[in-house]
């Protein structure tokens, strides 16, 4: 998703209405558009045919892989590069080593997520071509690339009007 | 641009590996290799290494005492009553002798002043009566080659605990060994 | 409840909220911004002053001393994370709850959070007899051995706790905020504006797969963040429960702490809020009395739960049959800090139980001066804590009393200029309420309600 | 500077050559940087500003070192021109002597390093004090160090009329020298010397004063001209007499504060420990103080009295024994004198029972008890009639030759206020033209009443030899400074024929000359040579190289340290003059309040009161420091509304003043004292403004100086004032802490009624393979002497903070004495003192928590301190439930160590930076010295050859350090006794130091014991001082 395209946006300013544009969208086997919201638009995930996020499984592989090697890396400091007797407790102290390995568990895991978010969404991204500043603020855009099942510049806007867009606007590059 | 964007991320990556693989770990901030000039240019290759004078000969507290102490004048003087007496240094030596004053030596080996380190333990765990050497050279490095001594090893920490730790017969490794 | 009271107040559009939140980034700030903000500096400025004078001088200047090695320091910092807490609460768990109210004030909670860790972290580290060192807590590859830490100390504990805490704050913060630059960056006239919003955008775009992708890491976040900040004021807890000082080494501390925490937290959000209400009047259509109604239930609630574990330190003192914790508890009530124990009780405990009557849950006047007493309350239960046990501890040979000196106060009271100073440039740069969070809730308990 | 030179003309001494390469300031500089850096280096600038700087720099470099390979700045060796051969720089040399600390004499080793004094400690061989070394023979060290002292000979520039405002200006000896001589000529001479036990000296002097026409009054401020008028009349020879308290079985203390400030108390408190062992034989001690003491707080029962009562106890006490018990037969005619005297019980609260119970004891006890009264407390207008009395009742009791040796008594107690007195009237006669006061301060020491400062006016020529340039010095026409002993050769006789060598162990550090050598050099000028040789030096030498016999006698006399033996037979019974008693009269009047003027441990005189370690030394009664105050009882304190700090207007007929008030349990109600000793004036930076002069309340009308039983008048004024107290409560709670049972008990149970728990572990704990080190103290030979606390302070370099923090709770003591009451205070309370120290837990507490493994256990089991490593969070010692870690709050050693104090730091104890925690360590550098020893000598270390610094000095041996992995060590054997026991057991922090339970010796029930676990609650909150603020 990183590539830069070509291709037509349609503009709503209601957000119930753009929903039920991009369903029928999809019905109309429209595969690769995407919705410009200004917020998360409530359904707007199945109606634009897009599958739950896979951030959870780099989540839970990146908290397994802290908790081990946080509670390795105390080990190690502890008990094998240098061990010390440190108030008569043995040098492998598994009680204490809880809290350390339990916080480097959720900073890998938050840490990595966000990573993965970055890196699916592509962000970050420098000063990207947007069409239309009110896109973050109180309008709905319905998004065609041009690598779109069948895409053609002239079908496209016309879909898009019949879906009732408020504008339809062509863009060299988004 | 993106790749611009992608490289971006590696920069701190490339600053940790660099501080690894810059420096060596032992010496960052050490003075390994430090080699000041001497107000009186003393050459240990000369006397240690051509004279083959025993290190004790002039050191001579190493076997007794934790300072190894850089010998008195008069020990000097016991050569160069007589010997070179004609060559510039050894005239100021001897100047500085005779005016009861003392020469103000630049010192190599630094150590802080929370460390205590003994000589005399280290001097009879690696060497024999017979010959000492063997223990200078392990901290010390080749004197015996130095015209200049440098300071052979870096001193740092590690560097004791790691021979502490290693080198047979072991030494201790508890904190009251050195810090006091 | 909440659906019968709209979240939003007014006949707003989707602009209009958009309009509302940017407002005070797009305009000049006024003169109460502008007096507020430099009597805010000069407060860090003195704070940072004072700093530095005990860090040239000597950990001596403060009021620490033999039996009461801790003292100004640490209390402050354990408060300044407390109220950390209740940021990451409201965006974290009440997320996870599915909380609709929780999006008008979350953003500023989480602002808060983000400023009252930083404010606390510097606590610790300048608490240290050698500020200059305190890296030596690090556990990276040294020349010393490599000498490590100790993993078994609770202050190592809170080093990872409190950094993973604030990172991870940070994170969470940022990535709620990257929509709402992307906003104020579309809206920018001016080109460096829009430059550096737009840096701090990212580049967002809000595409659907955008959205997909970032609500579940929100959620993950929220997710993780939940655990993360029990555990931390757990940990900071177990500086104190880990010790074996009567007083300290309670079980009780952990749940006791977050209660704490909770409670204070929410004090604090509570007092910024007014504040914010009284400075930016649009907010308070966002900002409604409704929300304020609903944390002051929560101080209500968490006052209960901190008495609740006040009573329950005393009744295990006496059930545990240990002289010393006995005396530890008898001392903190009837020794010579009685009074300290009492304004904790009484500023946690009772005053919050006016929050019975719903006249005064909605009352500004009222929750903004019992939010203050809630402040000073649960800055004076770290104070009973830290100091009434540690000035009589086992052998009464070395019981004492704390030395406090004008440098605690300074730092005590310096430190809010550092938190308000922060605060107050953030109302300014940043959007206070989170605009892609409150849309979709314009319309609950309004009769458009389409959602 | 020339070497060859000095060595010529110093040529003369086999012990002197010691010190030669010390000539010069610059040498013992240049020692300093070559091996003991730190301290001298980092204190270059020595302003508080640049010190600051130099932390910034600091910080800086840190930045600097981690970023690049950063030269360090240059660091330079110097060495020496000639070694000499004693000196080998990392090993220290022991040489004896002897010093006296204004009390009480001492034979010592002095421990030097390169050439400079570091550690004093008793000479372990000899019959005296042995190791013992008292808290004020320590710090000796540090008043030789003291920078205030007078570094050269000093002409005072005065206006004869206009005596005090004159201008001190150094000279050399030859100008003094010359006006001395001239002076001399006029004849009238007079030396005003204080004690000295030195024979040639005294040979000196009294040739001196024959030779040149003089005269020698002996005169100090702490005397026993009471006791020896007391002997005069009684056995027709002044004498004080040397107590066997090793001896008796049986003492009873009237005010003689003999194991903390009367007679000798080192000497005493080893004597009096020796005949104290529970499971042997065991003495009983009774006191009856009007001031509490250690002798009160050590005692197995003490009643407060006051001073006026005194003598009427003694007196009923023979009318008891004699008249109603008819145990002994007394002389009829004193009964109309005793039989006044026969209820004095009531008056001090005693049932009938108990008073009879005393005198039968006493009784049971004839030939082996001791009853002994003495001290500035007894010094009342009676003082003479009650030294009568009690020698009567010795004499009764068959003690005198017993256990009171009059005829082998103690040396140095031969000054009197009559002589002094005698001085006064020959100055104001007009007879002394010339006035040598040798190193006493009367114009501190006494009243103003005295008026000797206009005595001084009207002699001649003024001159001390005083080292500081204290209230007689200033007034002083020339200073010629004497020098410090350590400086100084000498000879002391402390006891008759038993003599030791006073050899300097360090090169004069000033421009001084000791006073021998002063008088030989003005007599020689004048034409009147006291002596043939050179100087002093040899003149002690040829003394007793004739007198042992040869040059090699002369030099084990130097390595042993002394000659000769303590008396170890019975004397003949003296033959107590009958007629003595005539003199007994009772004219002091009982007042509802009197005072009493007292001395301190620390303070003693006031002669040390420049010596910071004195000053920051917790009295061991009252656990204040850096003041003296009014002592008060509780009840009194109720009367009156007065609490620990209130100012009080006290008002006797003499004097008039406001003092701080300091309410003690154990005082009488009608009882108040005060301590000399503070209040000084002149003489350097650390004495002024310290406490309150008191000395004015002094009479010195009388044959005795009077110091006790004047009647007062206490009236509050309402203001407050902060006495800075190291302890802060007094009470143990009821928790086991210092534990006691009595002697009745102990032999019934054998054991100590301990509170046990149950204890355990989830693991086995780490193995100690090789040492294990151990301590254990025994608070049954502990009086509380508190020398170990100050060599601790000497050996590890502990900074003094002063007042200021002191209150703030910052004192840097790393081994303290507590002192509990337990009792009813409004009566009387019994005390108990528990030294406490690092207790090296093998389950540490404060090593879990230090986040940078700053404290960690070492493989001997010592709880190691690293402070290069420390960061300073102190969590540490908030997790420590024996609260014996200390922090450094600033960089002590930066401000305070003036040249040439820096001298006095050890150099194998690291000096701590500000920031960083410290606590004992074991002497882990004497562990280490130790064990290097042994392993020099192919040997394994043998029990006793490491001796921690508290140990080593502690005279009662309540302290004792070893290997627990040795079976035999003594330290073991404490561990297995059947009073051991373990601070805070059931904490299982699993101390390495074990306490043996104190055992009183008293058939009555403790008044709050440790065995009934809880319930005694006898508050002493009041006196909270600490925590008062």
């Amino acid at each position: 998703m990183a590539k830069r395209q070509s291709g037509v946006a349609g503009i709503w300013s209601d957000d119930e209405k753009i929903l039920e544009a991009a369903a029928k969208m999809r019905d109309a086997g429209y595969k690769k558009f995407d919705a410009i919201t200004p917020f998360p638009v409530h359904g707007m995930e199945e109606a634009v045919g897009i599958k739950r996020s896979g951030i959870p499984y780099v989540t839970f592989v990146a908290g397994v892989t802290g908790c081990c090697l946080g509670l390795y890396m105390q080990y190690w400091m502890s008990a094998v590069s240098w061990p010390i007797n440190v108030g008569g407790k043995p040098m492998f102290s598994i009680p204490a080593f809880i809290p350390v390995t339990f916080e480097i568990t959720i900073l890998f895991a938050a840490l990595f997520s966000v990573g993965a978010m970055f890196f699916l969404n592509g962000l970050p991204k420098v000063d990207p071509p947007i069409i239309d500043p009110d896109l973050t603020s109180h309008k709905f855009a319905l998004w065609v690339p041009d690598d779109e099942v069948g895409y053609s510049v002239e079908k496209v806007e016309a879909f898009l009007k019949e879906l009732g867009a408020e504008e339809v606007k062509r863009m060299a590059e988004y | 641009m993106f790749l611009v964007q992608r490289s971006l991320k590696l920069i701190p990556l490339i600053i940790i590996a660099m501080l690894f693989a810059n420096c060596e770990w032992g010496s960052i901030g050490y003075n390994k290799g430090y080699k000041p000039d001497q107000p009186i240019p003393f050459s240990h290759k000369l006397h240690a290494g051509e004279y083959k004078m025993a290190c004790v000969y002039c050191h001579t507290q190493v076997e007794v005492a934790k300072h190894s102490a850089v010998p008195s004048l008069n020990i000097c003087m016991n050569c160069h009553q007589v010997v070179g007496i004609d060559k510039e240094p050894i005239k100021k030596l001897r100047q500085k002798y005779f005016d009861g004053e003392t020469v103000n030596w630049v010192k190599v080996h630094m150590l802080p002043d929370h460390v205590k380190f003994n000589h005399k333990r280290h001097v009879h765990r690696f060497s024999t009566a017979e010959d000492r050497y063997p223990a200078c050279k392990t901290c010390h490095g080749e004197i015996k080659q130095m015209d200049v001594v440098e300071q052979h090893s870096s001193l740092s920490m590690g560097w004791c605990v790691n021979c502490h730790r290693e080198q047979e017969p072991k030494g201790p490794l508890n904190c009251s060994t050195c810090h006091q | 409840m909440m659906d019968r009271n709209p979240l939003i107040l007014g006949d707003k559009t989707y602009k209009d909220i958009t309009d509302d939140i940017c407002e005070p980034l797009e305009t000049v700030p006024g003169k109460q911004w502008m007096m507020m903000f430099f009597s805010a500096k000069s407060l860090l400025l003195f704070y940072l002053a004072s700093v530095a004078t005990i860090l040239f001088t000597g950990m001596g200047l403060m009021g620490t001393n033999h039996p009461v090695a801790w003292g100004t320091d640490i209390v402050t910092f354990v408060f300044w994370i407390g109220i950390g807490h209740a940021g990451t609460l409201i965006s974290a768990v009440l997320y996870l709850f599915r909380q609709k109210w929780r999006t008008s004030v979350a953003r500023s909670a989480e602002a808060m959070t983000v400023f009252a860790v930083m404010t606390a972290g510097i606590f610790p580290l300048i608490h240290t007899g050698r500020p200059w060192l305190d890296f030596w807590l690090l556990p990276y590859p040294n020349q010393r051995g490599p000498l490590w830490v100790n993993f078994r100390s609770p202050l190592l504990w809170d080093v990872f706790a409190v950094s993973t805490y604030a990172t991870v704050s940070i994170v969470f913060w940022y990535v709620g905020l990257v929509p709402d630059f992307a906003t104020v960056r579309d809206r920018a006239k001016n080109k460096i504006r829009k430059k550096v919003y737009g840096i701090l955008s990212l580049g967002w775009r809000g595409s659907t797969r955008n959205w997909s992708h970032y609500e579940m890491v929100y959620l993950l976040l929220a997710g993780l963040a939940t655990p993360l900040v029990l555990s931390v004021h757990t940990i900071v807890s177990f500086d104190f429960a880990v010790a074996s000082l009567p007083g300290w080494h309670t079980t009780i501390f952990p749940p006791y702490f977050v209660a704490g925490a909770i409670f204070s937290g929410f004090g604090m959000v509570v007092t910024l809020l007014t504040l914010v209400r009284i400075g930016f009047p649009k907010f308070k259509d966002y900002i409604t009395i409704d929300h304020m109604e609903v944390m002051n239930k929560i101080i209500m609630c968490t006052g209960l739960l901190v008495g609740y574990a006040y009573c329950s330190e005393l009744f295990i003192a006496w059930y545990s049959g240990v002289k010393y914790e006995q005396y530890a508890f008898i001392n903190r009530a009837l020794g010579p800090y009685w009074w300290s124990y009492w304004i904790m009780f009484s500023c946690n405990v009772f005053i919050p139980q006016i929050f019975w009557f719903r006249a005064a849950r909605r009352s500004i006047p009222i929750m903004f001066v019992i939010s203050i007493f809630v402040n000073i309350g649960m800055w004076f239960e770290r104070f009973v804590i830290t100091v009434t046990s540690l000035h009589r501890d086992f052998l009464p040979s070395n019981w004492g009393m704390y030395d406090w000196s004008i440098y605690d106060a300074a730092i005590l009271f310096g430190s809010f200029g550092m938190f308000l100073t922060l605060f107050l440039l953030y109302l300014r740069a940043f959007p206070a309420i989170s605009i892609a969070e409150v849309k979709p809730v314009l319309y609950v308990g309004k009769k458009k309600g389409g959602h | 500077m020339s070497m060859e030179k000095q060595q010529e003309t110093k040529q003369n001494s086999y012990w002197k050559s010691l010190d030669e390469k010390y000539q010069t300031p610059e040498f013992i500089e240049q020692a300093e940087k070559e091996f003991q850096t730190s301290p001298l280096k980092e204190d270059d600038d020595k302003s508080g500003l640049a010190r600051r700087q130099f932390m910034k720099l600091m910080g800086a470099s840190i930045a600097l070192s981690s970023a690049a390979c950063v030269r360090r700045p240059v660091q330079k060796i110097i060495p020496y021109n000639k070694r000499p051969s004693e000196v080998i720089p990392g090993i220290a040399n022991y040489y004896a002597s002897s010093v006296h600390d204004g009390r009480e004499g001492f034979a010592v080793t002095v421990k030097t390093r390169e050439g400079r004094p570091l550690f004093l400690a008793g000479n372990a061989d000899y019959p005296g004090n042995a190791q013992g070394l008292s808290a004020r023979g320590t710090s000796q060290l540090l008043s030789l160090y003291d920078p205030d002292r007078v570094r050269t000979p000093v002409i005072n520039t005065q206006d004869p009329k206009k005596r005090g405002n004159n201008l001190p200006i150094p000279r050399d000896w030859e100008s003094l020298d010359k006006k001395v001589v001239a002076q001399l000529a006029k004849g009238d001479i007079r030396i005003l010397t204080g004690e000295t036990s030195s024979p040639s000296l005294k040979n000196i002097m009294n040739k001196f004063s024959q030779n040149l026409g003089g005269q020698v009054h002996t005169w100090t401020p702490v005397n026993e001209s009471d006791v020896l008028h007391a002997a005069e009349l009684c056995f027709g020879k002044s004498a004080v007499p040397k107590y066997r308290y090793d001896k008796a079985s049986m003492i009873v203390s009237i005010d003689g504060d003999f194991l903390g400030t009367y007679l000798n108390p080192t000497e005493s408190s080893r004597l009096f420990a020796q005949n104290r062992n529970p499971d042997g034989n065991m003495s009983r001690l009774v006191s009856f103080q009007s001031v509490p003491s250690l002798t009160s707080f050590n005692s197995d029962d003490n009643w407060g009295i006051k001073p006026s009562q005194q003598l009427p106890l003694v007196l009923g006490l023979i009318h008891e024994l004699a008249f109603v018990q008819k145990k002994v037969s007394a002389v009829g005619s004193i009964r109309s004198l005793t039989a006044d005297y026969a209820k004095i019980y009531e008056d001090i609260g005693m049932t009938h029972e108990q008073f009879a119970e005393l005198a039968s004891e006493l009784a049971q006890h004839q030939g082996d008890s001791i009853v002994i009264a003495g001290g500035l407390q007894t010094k009342t207008k009676d003082s003479v009639s009650l030294q009568i009395a009690v020698n009567y009742l010795n004499d009764l009791l068959s003690n005198n030759g017993a256990t009171i040796q009059w005829s082998h008594g103690l040396n140095a107690h031969e000054s009197m206020d009559q002589d002094f007195s005698d001085l006064l009237d020959a100055i104001n006669d007009g007879k002394v033209k010339t006035l040598i006061i040798n190193e006493i301060n009367p114009m501190y020491n006494l009243p103003n009443s005295t008026e000797f400062k206009a005595a001084l006016g009207k002699v001649e020529m003024v001159v001390t030899t005083n080292n500081w340039m204290d209230e007689t010095a200033n007034l002083a026409d020339l200073v010629a400074p004497a020098g410090h002993a350590m400086e100084n050769w000498g000879d002391n006789e402390f006891e008759p024929g038993l003599f030791t060598v006073q050899q300097p162990t360090i090169q004069p550090l000033h421009n001084t000359r000791s006073f021998g050598d002063s008088l030989m050099v003005w007599s020689k000028g004048a034409g009147k040579a006291v002596a043939t040789e050179e100087t002093f030096y040899d003149f002690v030498k040829n003394r007793w190289t004739s007198q042992l016999g040869g040059e090699k006698a002369w030099i084990d006399f130097l390595q042993k340290g002394f000659q000769g033996q303590t008396y170890e037979g019975t004397e003949r019974s003296a033959g107590f003059n009958t007629s003595a008693l005539n003199n007994i009269s009772v004219q002091q009047t009982a007042s509802p309040i009197e005072l009493s003027l007292y001395t301190k441990v620390g303070m003693h005189d006031g002669t040390l009161a420049n010596v910071s370690w004195m000053q920051e030394l917790p009295d061991p009664v009252s656990k204040i420091v850096w003041d003296n105050y009014l002592v008060i009882a509780p009840s009194l304190a109720d009367e009156k509304d007065l609490r620990d700090g209130s100012m009080v207007q006290v008002k006797t007929a003499q004097h008039e003043m406001t003092l701080p008030v300091y309410v003690s349990p154990g005082q009488n109600h009608g009882s108040v004292a005060v301590a000399i000793g503070y209040g000084r004036s002149k003489g350097g930076e650390i004495l002024k403004n310290v406490g309150f002069n008191v000395q004015d309340f002094i009479v010195t009308d009388n044959t005795v100086f009077e110091h006790a039983g004047f009647a007062v008048e206490i009236n509050k004024t309402g203001e407050t004032y902060r006495l800075a107290q190291t302890q802060g409560h007094h009470n143990m709670e009821g928790r086991q802490l210092a534990v006691e049972t009595t002697k009745k008990e102990y032999k019934k149970t054998n054991d100590i009624g301990l509170h046990k728990h149950k204890i355990f572990s989830i693991w086995n704990g780490h193995k100690y393979e090789g040492h294990k080190w151990g301590l254990g103290v025994d608070l049954n030979a502990c009086t509380g002497c508190s020398a170990c606390m100050v060599a601790c302070q000497s050996e590890n370099n502990i900074p003094v903070v002063g007042k200021k923090y002191v209150l703030g709770g910052r004192e840097m003591h790393w081994i303290r004495i507590d002192r509990y009451y337990s009792g009813d205070e409004k009566k009387s309370v019994d005390a108990i003192f528990q030294p406490v120290m690092c207790q090296h837990c093998e389950n540490a507490p404060c090593e879990t928590v230090c986040p940078v493994l700053a404290t960690v256990h070492s493989d001997e089991g010592l709880n190691d301190m690293v402070y290069n490593r420390c960061v300073g969070t102190r969590y540490c010692s908030n997790n420590c439930p024996y609260k014996v870690r200390r922090f450094n709050w600033f960089y002590y050693d930066g401000h305070h160590r003036k040249e040439p104090m820096h001298m006095a730091l050890n150099p194998d104890v690291t000096v701590r930076t500000r920031g960083v925690m410290e606590k004992c360590t074991f002497c882990v550098q004497r562990i280490k010295e130790g064990k290097n020893a042994a392993k020099d000598q192919n040997r394994p270390l043998k029990d006793g050859d490491i001796k921690t610094a508290c140990q080593s000095v502690c005279p009662t041996n309540a302290i004792v350090f070893g290997d627990l992995n040795d079976k035999e060590s003594k330290v073991n054997k404490w561990f297995d006794s059947q009073r051991n026991y373990t601070l805070l057991e059931e904490f299982n922090a699993a101390p390495r130091v074990r306490y043996l339970a104190k055992i009183r010796n008293t058939p009555r029930e403790l008044g709050g014991g440790h065995h009934d676990n809880g319930g005694h609650d006898s508050g002493h909150g009041e006196t909270d001082h600490k925590e008062g603020h």
